[in-house]
């Protein structure tokens, strides 16, 4: 059983030497010229008005919230889906009540106006 | 000429879909990319090929520009093989950019055929804004904005064009001569 | 034990050779030459080798060259460990997820089964969700760490369309799995042997909402919100430069090719050809013997399997060239208010169908 | 072999979990949380929960850890912040969290002792596939199932009126 991992552990540390020898080759080939205005943050061709540290609005904030809910709905529905001929009418009717509470919430979020974007 | 679109169109449910206009749209842009990838075969099979495209090759195919096209600046070469230019300074003065330089040469009295000329006549296009205000400006059909567009280059010191490079022909010039003497003429100068 | 290994080695390098060697390269260059051809244009051909072109294939050893050798540039104010690390945490995601994806069945070679996939994993399609998700922290940090207003909108946009999707694109395919009941990508590929019994056929909706969410979920166009060029210049990698610039590139890329083979492998019959089962093709070789036979049989699999992928590589270039990008909140309402409720109204029937059959 | 694997893992897992804690700037705590969860579920496949796992990997590492980062990049908290430090010489804390961990400590110490570890317990092929997972959870545990989703749906009206209502 573990090895089947074997090769996603060889892949996985394959990967971090492609993307990592790339990041170490640009940094070591490319030229170094240095001088004020060539480091500043590009905005068109001006200097930076205001900082970009600075607090952002809360509707970023409840779609993160919302995503981590449903992912987690969604996650309930993977074992469910590959065990749903063996489960028949029952786990037809179970799946149909969680749909259906979180359809309200849904609606309820819909209503309230948490998933509009001006 | 003016037309209005009717946004208070009621769209059936399967247009609001917009499935039918993607997919209208990707038939239009794959029917492009097929026709164009595959259109040589009719060549190879001996008929000619038609191109059904407006694009022009670039580098490879040129296209003819309209007279009215303001190009580069270009000082005209008279029948006789003189600058048709007097040296009078009026480019150099409405011009918004200051990119022409001129040094007169004067008639010291042996000449007959001409009695004022340009010493030196520079044009700097790296400075150049295309307005066509010298062509404007001058009395005498001397300077002109020809259908040339390719001044690119690597080095700016290049670009400041000197009377030898800046010469052209008359003859080369015609339609835009014509064009000027059509379009000024119109609004009376 | 070691013959194991080997065989798994080199699948492994097989699968880095097509992604990292040949399809990011080469898709640089179909981008440009495909739009060319879709616009009447004849596109990128400057780029030569003592005089000879090649279509401009060139081109891409060109790029490859020109970003080796431009400066690494850090802007002022950027978190400089951040800033070099996220294209790294990127990259790796894009060229792990095809650990699970088979690109072929199984073939009797040398008295041996081979199984052509690197990782067999029980969890297989999961797996593929699970490296997306962690995608998305190159791109935020990317964004973060630049220092820049841009780069942080972008970002932002990145994170919050990325996250978006990620569930409607979970929930899209729960359709899929009630029909072959596996997550197994292997077997999920196996059953459609069977013309009758491709995705396609059986999950219309689910594969079109499927490659809306996928193509939405790689941030490209219509949905490339994030890096809208005329927008916020290039989004989360205006600050990037070399390389590193092109790694981003070059995840989305192979991200491209990662989509195509999973839409191929779950709706078009994986490495299959209509009609003809393993099984037909194996007697059409038998005087090769079962090695030569089954060796023949896996390069015809392959072969098919690339094929396909080559064509949804090219209906997304299609898509790319041929539809304008969304507006930011046209793509949160299709992402939140129209593929959700669609997906889960999907799963419902399905399993009334299922129901009813049974 | 596992243990091999196991050792590496585990002190990769430890170390970004310290990190979490010692590091100045909070989206480096972040990301070391992020990195931690990853090992932990190696751990996780390496005892053959491979379902577990996986949902270590989407619901933690991707999905809670992304609200993370926006918290963090929406306060865009500096990396050495007046109050930040003063919370270093919190003496009581500091007792108060030294026994918590020593309690904790404790208490896996005397598990480990109670098990023998010498043989370990063997598990079926299909143990800790999403299959076998799915056959428990929706026959035997039914109704916990369908409270989460109540919890859900009450976790969702709770962000939205958190996130809705007008301050003025």
């Amino acid at each position: 059983m573990l090895d089947q991992y074997t090769g996603v552990a060889i892949m996985l540390l394959m990967a971090i030497g492609i993307a990592g020898g790339m990041v170490l080759m640009t940094s070591i080939l490319g030229p170094k010229k240095r001088f004020a205005d060539k480091m500043e943050p590009f905005e068109c061709g001006e200097s930076q008005l205001v900082s970009p540290r600075q607090r952002f609005s809360v509707k970023f904030y409840l779609v993160a919230v919302l995503f981590v809910l449903f992912d987690i709905e969604a996650v309930f529905f993977f074992p469910w889906a590959i065990l749903f001929k063996r489960l028949g009418v029952f786990g037809f009717v179970e799946m149909l009540l969680f749909i259906l509470i979180l359809g309200v919430g849904l609606m309820y979020v819909w209503r309230r106006g948490g998933l509009d974007w001006e | 000429m003016a037309y209005y679109v009717n946004r208070n169109v009621k769209m059936t449910w399967w247009e609001r879909s917009y499935i039918p206009e993607i997919l209208r749209g990707m038939y239009i842009t794959s029917r492009h990319f097929f026709l164009n990838l595959f259109g040589f075969i009719p060549f190879f099979l001996g008929r000619k090929k038609e191109r059904e495209i407006f694009t022009v090759y670039y580098p490879e195919e040129m296209v003819k520009y309209p007279p009215a096209y303001r190009g580069r600046p270009v000082l005209a070469l008279n029948e006789n093989g003189h600058p048709a230019c007097v040296a009078c300074g009026l480019c150099e003065i409405a011009c918004p950019a200051y990119c022409i330089h001129i040094d007169p040469g004067c008639n010291s009295g042996k000449q007959n055929e001409i009695e004022r000329w340009p010493e030196k006549f520079d044009i700097d296009y790296a400075v150049c804004i295309f307005c066509g205000n010298c062509e404007e400006a001058c009395p005498e059909e001397a300077i002109f904005m020809s259908d040339d567009c390719e001044i690119s280059m690597l080095d700016r010191k290049k670009m400041r064009y000197t009377k030898e490079q800046l010469l052209v022909p008359v003859a080369e010039l015609k339609d835009r001569i014509e064009f000027t003497r059509k379009m000024y003429a119109k609004w009376n100068y | 034990m070691i013959t194991e290994l080997l065989i798994t080695l080199a699948k492994i390098l097989f699968i880095i050779g097509v992604t990292v060697g040949f399809f990011a390269p080469i898709l640089t260059w179909v981008e440009r030459k495909q739009s060319a051809i879709m616009q009447d244009r004849i596109g990128a051909n400057r780029a030569d080798i003592l005089g000879f072109t090649a279509l401009g294939l060139f081109h891409a050893i060109a790029d490859a060259l020109k970003m080796f050798t431009k400066e690494d540039f850090i802007p002022e104010g950027a978190n400089k460990i951040l800033h070099t690390l996220s294209p790294i945490i990127a990259v790796i995601p894009a060229i792990l997820t095809f650990a699970v994806v088979p690109f072929g069945g199984v073939y009797n070679l040398f008295g041996r089964e081979v199984n052509l996939v690197i990782s067999d994993l029980d969890v297989g399609l999961l797996f593929v969700f699970a490296i997306a998700s962690i995608a998305t922290y190159g791109y935020v940090i990317a964004g973060w760490s630049s220092n820049n207003n841009w780069s942080l909108l972008g970002s932002m946009r990145t994170a919050s369309q990325m996250i978006s999707y990620e569930v409607t694109m979970g929930l899209t395919i729960i359709g899929v799995l009630m029909v072959y009941g596996s997550m197994r990508l292997t077997e999920i590929g196996a059953i459609q042997e069977d013309f009758s019994r491709w995705g396609i056929f059986l999950q219309p909706l689910g594969f079109l909402m499927f490659l809306t969410a996928a193509i939405a979920e790689n941030k490209r166009i219509p949905f490339d919100n994030p890096e809208a060029e005329s927008e916020i210049v290039a989004g989360y990698f205006t600050e990037y430069s070399g390389l590193k610039f092109g790694m981003f590139f070059m995840s989305e890329f192979i991200e491209m090719v990662t989509i195509s083979a999973i839409v191929t492998i779950l709706f078009f019959g994986a490495w299959h050809i209509p009609f003809l089962t393993t099984a037909t093709l194996l007697s059409w070789f038998e005087i090769l013997g079962t090695t030569g036979a089954n060796l023949l049989v896996m390069l015809i699999h392959v072969g098919v399997f690339f094929a396909k992928v080559i064509f949804f590589i090219w209906m997304q270039m299609t898509i790319r060239w041929t539809l304008p990008r969304f507006r930011y909140d046209q793509i949160m309402k299709l992402g939140w208010k129209i593929l959700l409720p669609l997906s889960l109204t999907n799963v419902l029937v399905t399993g009334i169908v299922i129901l009813m059959l049974h | 072999m596992e243990l091999l694997i196991f050792y590496p893992l585990a002190g990769f897992s430890l170390m970004l979990a310290l990190g979490v804690v010692m590091n100045k700037s909070p989206i480096g705590s972040a990301l070391c949380l992020i990195g931690m969860m990853l090992g932990l579920a190696g751990i996780f496949a390496l005892q053959q929960a491979h379902f577990i796992a996986i949902l270590q990997v989407i619901i933690y590492a991707g999905a809670i850890m992304v609200l993370f980062m926006f918290v963090i990049m929406l306060l865009n908290l500096k990396g050495t912040d007046t109050k930040w430090r003063a919370r270093e010489r919190n003496t009581l804390l500091t007792v108060l969290t030294t026994f918590l961990a020593l309690g904790v400590l404790y208490k896996v110490i005397t598990v480990i002792f109670e098990f023998n570890l010498d043989s370990p317990a063997k598990v079926p092929d299909t143990f800790g596939t999403a299959a076998v997972i799915g056959e428990t959870l929706f026959t035997d545990f039914v109704l916990p199932f369908e409270v989460a989703s109540i919890l859900l749906l009450a976790a969702m009206v709770g962000a939205v009126v958190l996130a809705k209502t007008k301050l003025d």
